[in-house]
């Protein structure tokens, strides 16, 4: 680590300038010049697609830039690859691990940072150095499990110990709240404190502007591929930010009436799922959801969501077993012997959590999309073969109702950007007016627009009369849009709240698996996303 | 937004690709001590040459059309089946069985029955490997190749031992009936009062494959069954959450990719050697890969891209036949087809690609 | 059956399973990595041919084995240049330089001896010659342990037990050190490899070059070990049955070891009970010779379904689309 | 000019074509004459090549194996007016000369000499693909040697059920391993590229071998027992030499015509023993003269000994 820059004296520990990056005909990153002071923490916001992340990893080597200048704690530096960058002393931790699977911890911790070509010295050293920055940071794991069989929170702490190890000034963190907890991101919140009061730089990307607010010290706003500005934390507002992030005035609190429930429309009762490696992902659900009502499931993802999606789409996971009763307007529906076909004849409807992986196929055509799972509705068939040209009309009307741009249904779905997509995904399963509606992550990756006409789009459907079921790791979500919120943490219903009489920290507690009634230790602040900006 | 427009895609790319895997094909024959130059004029001329070389080009394009199809309906579902050897082999023990157990009257009656017999036959073999994959999550490309062989054991003691004539040397099935023999493009050319071709194997299925360019496109761009292919092809999750069942599209595929490299059999088995001989598909069942491959998985590309199989082979077998150079060299030229076309297409397709992002800038 | 044949039939599996054994370890670091490899026959294809060409003219089996090892790289450069560099289709650039190796080996060997492929036959030097290990003789009288040493362990060419040798080597340079942690990962996940600062294109061409080296030494023991001289097409399948070898033993050196001596332990008594007789009914030998691969898809169906394959194997490492 | 087409092995194949090439070579170098030749390369153009040849006038075409024989029926009757020779086959046309091997009388003696040869009383056959031609070696084979040695055994292996069993010296070599661990002390090899394997193999091993097709006794001198010898090459050599006059119909190659025989040349001379030479020469004259019937399997599939 000897190839590390000589810091001048009071230089910023990061100074970018210029930097451009181009995927193809995509500009991700345009000129952009930042300046992250040594000792701080830097917050980096903006929409999903913005190129915060492509500028992250082209601070850390991942990739290249087309153009634009590097200085590390001032002086000017070429990262060519990742190496280049550890031995500058920046660490990063990606939105997506970057662990192996079925390696132990100790193992991933080592990888690129051996210290000889003999394995047994680093593993042992590394197990002293890892015993030594847990105790100094509150970061423990078990040095030999394997990482499939981590949580996320633990999984990031394996990430944050390898540039640790690797004795990182810099730490870079890509949405690291995303898959926690509260309590956990509270916890990670105090062990950055602590790094930063060590005199170490920190750079935090998020979505959550109360994370901004809460812990950075500057923050930089990126829109479109540019830095459209760097301010001071203690100087700006979550809404003067939100404003910079989407360019324009934003209004996100969703208009509605209050719900007026029918008769039940969905009845879950004691549903068990034990997945084919035979962990039990749910552990006896019980649920109702009535006509003309949205029930917000909120949870840390990975807590049985999923699964419960999955399993009421009619499509549970290869070789698992199930338990338990699913009824759907009073009708029994097989839990097992049914596929998602026969659920959407029954009048189910599904937002899936992954559009690009399950909703879409990427590389159909928008018009081939919008007929996705409904492909053999009898007013598609024309004899033998489909009509192509009753489709394509089905398909145009919906794109221009749902303002899809641009709005060419000939064009591949993954051309279109990720708040497109979701439109087209929505536009197919909500235009068919289905009984219940499942929705997973409606607005993930979607930018503020959209989620605006998202939302106004899920209640009218509830306002019809109909049932939906709303999955979503976004809390300011759930409040927003549910009449009533169950809580899932480890494949059972934590609990169930009304949305104007749960805080944050209560909703959080339940995330947690911390049953209620227990007095909440850590209170957290009550929510400042963008449902509550005004 | 696209890097490039779609004919460079489709059409440029696999060009340029073909042009480099002929440059070092010419290298190679200049490496053998021959000049390229006359190996290419023996080639043209004797596959393209006369009617009588077209006659032989038909008749193998006809052969890795189907076998082309076959490729194609099975990766359009996210397949590779390499097992169009073995099952072009077992189409043949269906048409001859069916041509064998019954006295034909006429070829017009013992074509459908062949067809039928020849696909069964083929869809069959096919069955297997797809059944262990959808179920058991066996690799598919090892199982073909595993049943490849055991396709070859299975027809060489058939052959031997059940479908032999007593005293005949040749582990050969007993010739088929007359009335079952299919006509030749040379007899249809007569009828018209055309002198062409002129004792040629190309015959009538050449039309029937044509006609299975055209089933398969509209199976796989115009049906349901094809949506439902293509989907699950390009995802299987997305499949499965669209309710496609992942096994019946794995076996329904693989079933129509066997019955298609099964019908090939209709061409070398009953068109040409009109009874069954030993490895009867020579080969064509892999060349079927590179057909596909060159045609881009699209049946009117399979036809081009036979044809052009076609020409190598006829032209190839040309080459070997009058000149010193022996045929190995058309496997090396379809090797390297296969590499450019296949495996190596983004070593143009990214240099293009740059070219064409460059050019939309300049005009931007 | 007796002791002996049963030695004999052993002995045979020995020789039976040696190239299996090498180009099966030879996928195993190619698919460690991610880098799938059905080209395993061509590779050893082209080595057999090289190793013998060489051998001839030389008259050196060494140098022939050299001329092998440089044979099947080339092979492996070729399939490094299209899975890695260019991202291609695995599979298909395996089967590309199958038939590569069909065809190549054919016309250069037909235009170097005119034997229509052959290579003219190779005699004493070179030739891989067996070796009686030490005391072999003096303890064969010894009962049980004697003959096992000096028929089955004793008596075979270097390559045997250079391959051997290779199972354990295998198992320590993918546990024990760095280079193996990192091939692992790499075949697991490249993403965690290359930002950890390694590079995933040398791991894996280093990968794809240990594969070369060893179906070279396997397609030199065929051509100039266990027989003496190039024969076109003279891997007849060994290839293949070495990737299913693989699968079976679920990508893990040992296992291998087990899975490849199956297999020439199949081939072995094939050869030794052509017909079958059970009794009632005479399994014709064209059944006996398309076991393996019926096993193969049995043992395939019935107890690797589950086999996980390295996650990253077969995928190209795209960083930017 | 005559003209020769070489079936799918190719001319270099060590044996069969070979032989007809040598033949095609002497006539050329006794002549000073040409011929034409062409080496078969797919199933498909049997037929071309044929009529290629006839329409360019060569005369007599001779082509070697049966797998020309349904093609050649077809095709005869089209071009009265050139002779065709094929080998190994019945092709009855009037423009057609069928030659045809007793190769299970050359098997027998074979196998006489192998069991004058053998000390284990064992003797082993490897064939090539598992065809009924081959069948029609071994059963000759095994026919001469249980004349010679009534308690004896043959021990039967074939390579393979595809074509790839004519080119896998590596199981041929594990073939004669396996024979020999039986008690295997003489093995005939009728296997094209693979036999080449088995030759070597015995070679290597210090036993005895028997060659096939082409004398290959000079492969492994003093190694090689003898090689059953098939007079492709004469029968080539006197349908050029008779040329348009070639006389159709079928022309058996028995021993009697010495069509086949057992070679006997400097590199086998010293594993010749008396005996033996006795023994071949009896069978010789019991063949020749109708008092040995040596059993054809191809006539109904079927060998009377096992
Ligand atoms: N490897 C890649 N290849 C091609 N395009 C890419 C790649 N990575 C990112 N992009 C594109 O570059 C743009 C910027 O992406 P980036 O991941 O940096 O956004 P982000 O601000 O991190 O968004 P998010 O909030 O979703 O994480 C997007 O349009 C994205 O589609
Ligand atoms: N790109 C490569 N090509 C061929 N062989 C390689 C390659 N990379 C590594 N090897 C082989 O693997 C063995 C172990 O590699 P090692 O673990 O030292 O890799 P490394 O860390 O990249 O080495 P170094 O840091 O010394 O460059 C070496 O002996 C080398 O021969
Ligand atoms: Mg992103
Ligand atoms: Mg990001």
């Amino acid at each position: 680590m000897t190839a590390r820059p000589e810091a001048v004296n009071g230089a910023p520990a990061i100074e970018l300038r210029g930097i451009s990056k181009a995927f193809g005909p995509v500009q991700a990153n345009k000129n952009i010049d930042l300046i992250v002071p040594r000792g701080t923490i830097h917050g980096i916001i903006g929409e999903n697609g913005a190129g915060k992340s492509t500028l992250m990893s082209i601070l850390y080597g991942f990739y290249r830039p087309d153009a634009g200048e590097i200085l590390i704690g001032g002086g000017p530096i070429t990262i060519h690859d990742s190496q280049t960058a550890i031995r500058a002393g920046i660490g990063m931790v990606f939105q997506h691990f970057k662990l192996v699977q079925n390696f132990t911890v100790l193992e991933n911790v080592i990888l690129g940072a051996e210290d000889g070509r003999l394995l047994r010295p680093s593993l042992a050293r590394a197990r002293g150095e890892l015993k030594r920055l847990a105790s100094e940071y509150e970061l423990q794991v078990d040095p030999d499990a394997m990482i499939e069989d981590l949580s996320v929170g633990h999984q990031q702490r394996v990430e944050i110990l390898k540039a640790l190890y690797r004795q990182a000034d810099i730490l870079i963190l890509d949405e690291p709240t995303g898959v926690l907890t509260p309590a956990e991101a509270d916890h990670l919140f105090r062990i950055l404190r602590g790094l930063r009061d060590e005199g170490k730089t920190i750079i935090l990307i998020t979505h959550k502007l109360r994370e901004i607010m809460e812990i950075t010290d500057n923050v930089s706003v990126m829109r479109r591929g540019e830095m459209v500005a760097s301010v001071k934390t203690s100087e700006t507002s979550p809404s003067q930010l939100a404003e910079l992030m989407v360019g324009r005035k934003v209004l996100l609190r969703v208009e509605k009436a209050p719900a007026t429930p029918g008769a039940p429309v969905l009845e879950v009762r004691g549903l068990r799922m034990v997945d084919a490696a035979g962990v039990e992902r749910l552990r006896g659900i019980d649920l109702d959801i009535r006509a003309g009502e949205v029930l917000g499931i909120a949870g840390v993802a990975g807590n049985g969501q999923s699964q419960l999606l999955e399993i009421l789409g009619g499509y549970p996971e290869k070789g698992a077993r199930l338990e338990g009763e699913i009824r759907l307007k009073g009708a029994a529906l097989p839990l097992t012997g049914s596929d998602a076909r026969a659920r959407r004849e029954a009048g189910v409807g599904h937002v899936p959590e992954d559009r690009q992986v399950e909703g879409l196929i990427m590389d159909f055509s928008a018009w081939e999309n919008v007929a996705f799972g409904y492909h053999d509705a009898p007013e598609f068939q024309n004899g033998w073969l489909m009509n192509q040209a009753a489709i394509r009309a089905d398909a145009s009307a919906k794109i221009e109702r749902f303002d899809v741009r641009p709005p060419n249904p000939e064009l591949a779905a993954k051309n279109f950007s990720g708040g497109n997509q979701q439109k087209i995904v929505v536009a197919r399963e909500v235009e068919r007016n289905p009984d219940l509606l499942l929705i997973g992550q409606p607005t993930r990756g979607v930018d503020i627009g959209a989620i605006e006409f998202i939302h106004k789009r899920i209640i009218a459907l509830r306002d019809a009369g109909k049932a939906v079921l709303l999955v979503s790791v976004e809390l300011d979500e759930i409040l927003a849009l549910s009449d009533r919120i169950a809580v899932m943490f480890d494949g059972r219903i934590m609990g169930e709240r009304l949305p104007d009489q749960a805080t944050t920290a209560d909703l959080g507690c339940l995330m947690a698996g911390v049953e209620p009634g227990t007095p909440p230790e850590q209170a957290i602040p009550p929510a400042m996303g963008p449902a509550g900006v005004a | 937004m696209e890097r490039m427009p779609k004919w460079a895609d489709v059409i440029l790319t696999p060009l340029i690709s073909l042009v480099l895997a002929f440059a070092i094909s010419a290298l190679v024959i200049l490496a053998i001590g021959e000049s390229p130059t006359e190996a290419l004029k023996v080639m043209v001329e004797g596959a393209l040459g006369s009617s009588y070389g077209w006659g032989f080009t038909l008749y193998y394009a006809t052969n890795f059309i189907f076998t082309g199809l076959a490729v194609t309906v099975a990766y359009h579902a996210g397949l590779f089946n390499i097992g169009g050897e073995g099952q072009a082999a077992m189409g043949g023990l269906g048409v001859a069985l069916v041509l064998l157990a019954v006295p034909w009257p006429h070829w017009a009656l013992a074509l459908p029955a062949a067809m039928v017999g020849a696909a069964v036959f083929g869809a069959l073999w096919a069955l297997i490997p797809a059944w262990l994959q959808a179920k058991r999550g066996s690799h598919i490309v090892i199982t073909t190749i595993m049943f490849n062989f055991i396709a070859a054991a299975l027809l060489n003691y058939v052959l031997v031992n059940l479908l032999r004539p007593v005293g005949s040397m040749d582990p050969a099935s007993a010739r088929f009936p007359e009335a079952a023999h299919l006509p030749k493009l040379t007899d249809m050319a007569l009828a018209f009062g055309m002198q062409w071709g002129k004792n040629t194997p190309a015959n009538v299925t050449f039309f029937v494959a044509v006609i299975a360019c055209l089933l398969v496109w509209l199976l796989i761009w115009r049906s349901r069954l094809g949506y439902e292919i293509r989907a699950f092809g390009k995802s299987e999750r997305g499949a499965v959450y669209a309710g496609i069942s992942p096994v019946r599209i794995t076996v329904i595929a693989m079933l129509i990719s066997g019955a298609l490299a099964g019908l090939m059999a209709i061409n070398n088995v009953m068109g040409e050697a009109e009874r069954l001989v030993l490895n009867a598909v020579e080969g064509a069942g892999f060349i079927g890969i590179a057909v596909a491959l060159m045609g881009r998985n699209h049946p009117f590309g399979v036809l081009l891209a036979a044809l052009l199989f076609g020409f190598l082979y006829q032209g190839g077998g040309e080459l070997a036949l009058w000149t010193s150079v022996p045929r190995e060299l058309i496997v090396v030229i379809q090797a390297l087809v296969i590499l450019f076309t296949g495996a190596l297409d983004n070593m143009v397709r990214m240099p293009l690609e740059r070219i064409f992002m460059a050019l939309r800038k300049g005009r931007a | 059956m007796d002791f002996p044949t049963i030695l004999q039939i052993l002995d045979s599996a020995v020789r039976l399973m040696t190239p299996l054994l090498l180009a099966c370890l030879a996928g195993l670091y190619s698919e460690r990595a991610g880098v799938f490899d059905i080209g395993l026959e061509g590779k050893m294809l082209m080595a057999a041919f090289a190793a013998a060409a060489v051998a001839y003219a030389t008259n050196s089996a060494w140098l022939g084995l050299c001329a092998g090892i440089m044979g099947a790289l080339a092979m492996s450069a070729i399939h490094g240049l299209a899975a890695i560099t260019f991202r291609g289709n695995q599979l298909i650039s395996g089967v590309a330089i199958n038939f590569l190796a069909s065809g190549l080996t054919v016309l250069l060997g037909q235009k170097i001896f005119g034997l229509a492929g052959r290579t003219p036959a190779l005699a004493g030097p070179a030739r891989f010659s067996e070796i009686t290990l030490p005391f072999a003789e003096a303890l064969r009288p010894v009962p049980v342990i004697g003959p096992i040493y000096a028929e089955l362990i004793s008596g075979h060419t270097i390559l045997v037990y250079v391959a051997f040798a290779m199972v354990p080597l295998t198992w320590w340079v993918l546990y024990r050190t760095r280079f193996g942690l990192r091939l692992r990962a790499v075949g697991e996940n490249p993403a965690s490899v290359d930002t950890a600062g390694v590079s995933v294109t040398r791991l894996r061409y280093g990968a794809v070059a240990i594969c070369g080296v060893l179906c070279g030494i396997a397609g030199a023991y065929l051509a100039t070990g266990i027989s003496a001289g190039f024969v076109k097409e003279m891997t007849a399948g060994r290839g293949f049955i070495a990737l299913a070898a693989l699968i079976f033993a679920k990508w893990r050196p040992w296992a291998a070891l087990g899975a490849t001596f199956l297999f020439g332990l199949l081939e072995a008594l094939a050869n030794r009970f052509p017909n079958l007789d059970l009794g009632i009914i005479t399994v014709p030998s064209m059944f006996m010779s398309a076991l393996p691969y019926i096993l193969t898809v049995i043992i395939l169906a019935g107890f690797v379904g589950r086999a996980i394959p390295p996650r990253a194997g077969g995928e190209p490492y795209v960083k930017e689309r | 000019d005559p003209a020769l087409i070489f079936d799918l092995g190719g001319k270099f194949d060590k044996s069969f074509n070979e032989a007809a090439f040598n033949g095609a070579e002497k006539w050329k170098a006794e002549t000073g004459g040409s011929y034409k030749e062409l080496e078969m390369q797919s199933e498909a153009q049997r037929e071309q090549a044929l009529r290629r040849l006839a329409e360019t006038g060569a005369n007599p075409i001779v082509m070697t194996g049966f797998a020309f024989g349904e093609v050649l029926n077809q095709i005869a009757p089209d071009y009265p007016d050139t002779k065709f020779v094929i080998i190994d086959m019945v092709v009855e046309q009037p423009n057609v000369q069928s030659v045809v091997f007793t190769e299970e009388q050359g098997s027998y003696l074979a196998g006489v000499m192998a069991a004058k040869a053998s000390k284990s009383g064992t003797v082993g056959f490897i064939g090539g693909m598992d065809i009924p031609l081959i069948h029609k070696f071994e059963c000759g084979y095994a026919q001469g040697f249980k004349a010679a040695n009534p308690e004896g055994k043959v021990i039967i292996n074939y390579t393979g059920t595809t074509p790839a069993a004519w080119n896998d010296p590596v199981k041929g070599g594990e073939l004669v391993k396996a024979q020999i661990s039986q008690g295997a002390d003489v093995i005939y090899a009728a296997a094209g590229g693979t036999g080449i394997g088995v030759l070597q193999a015995a070679a290597d091993a210090n036993i005895l071998s028997i060659g096939v097709d082409s004398n290959q006794n000079h492969l492994h001198p003093g190694k090689i027992l003898t090689s059953m010898v098939k007079g492709v090459d004469n029968s080539v050599y006197d349908a050029f030499k008779a040329g348009t006059e070639v006389q159709p119909g079928i022309k058996v190659m028995d021993l009697a015509s010495g069509g086949v025989s057992v070679a006997l040349d400097d590199n086998n001379k010293p594993l010749i023993t008396e005996d033996m030479t006795a023994a071949v020469d009896a069978a010789t004259k019991g063949i020749t003269g109708g008092e040995i019937k040596v059993h054809d399997y191809m006539t109904d599939n079927t060998c009377p000994v096992q």
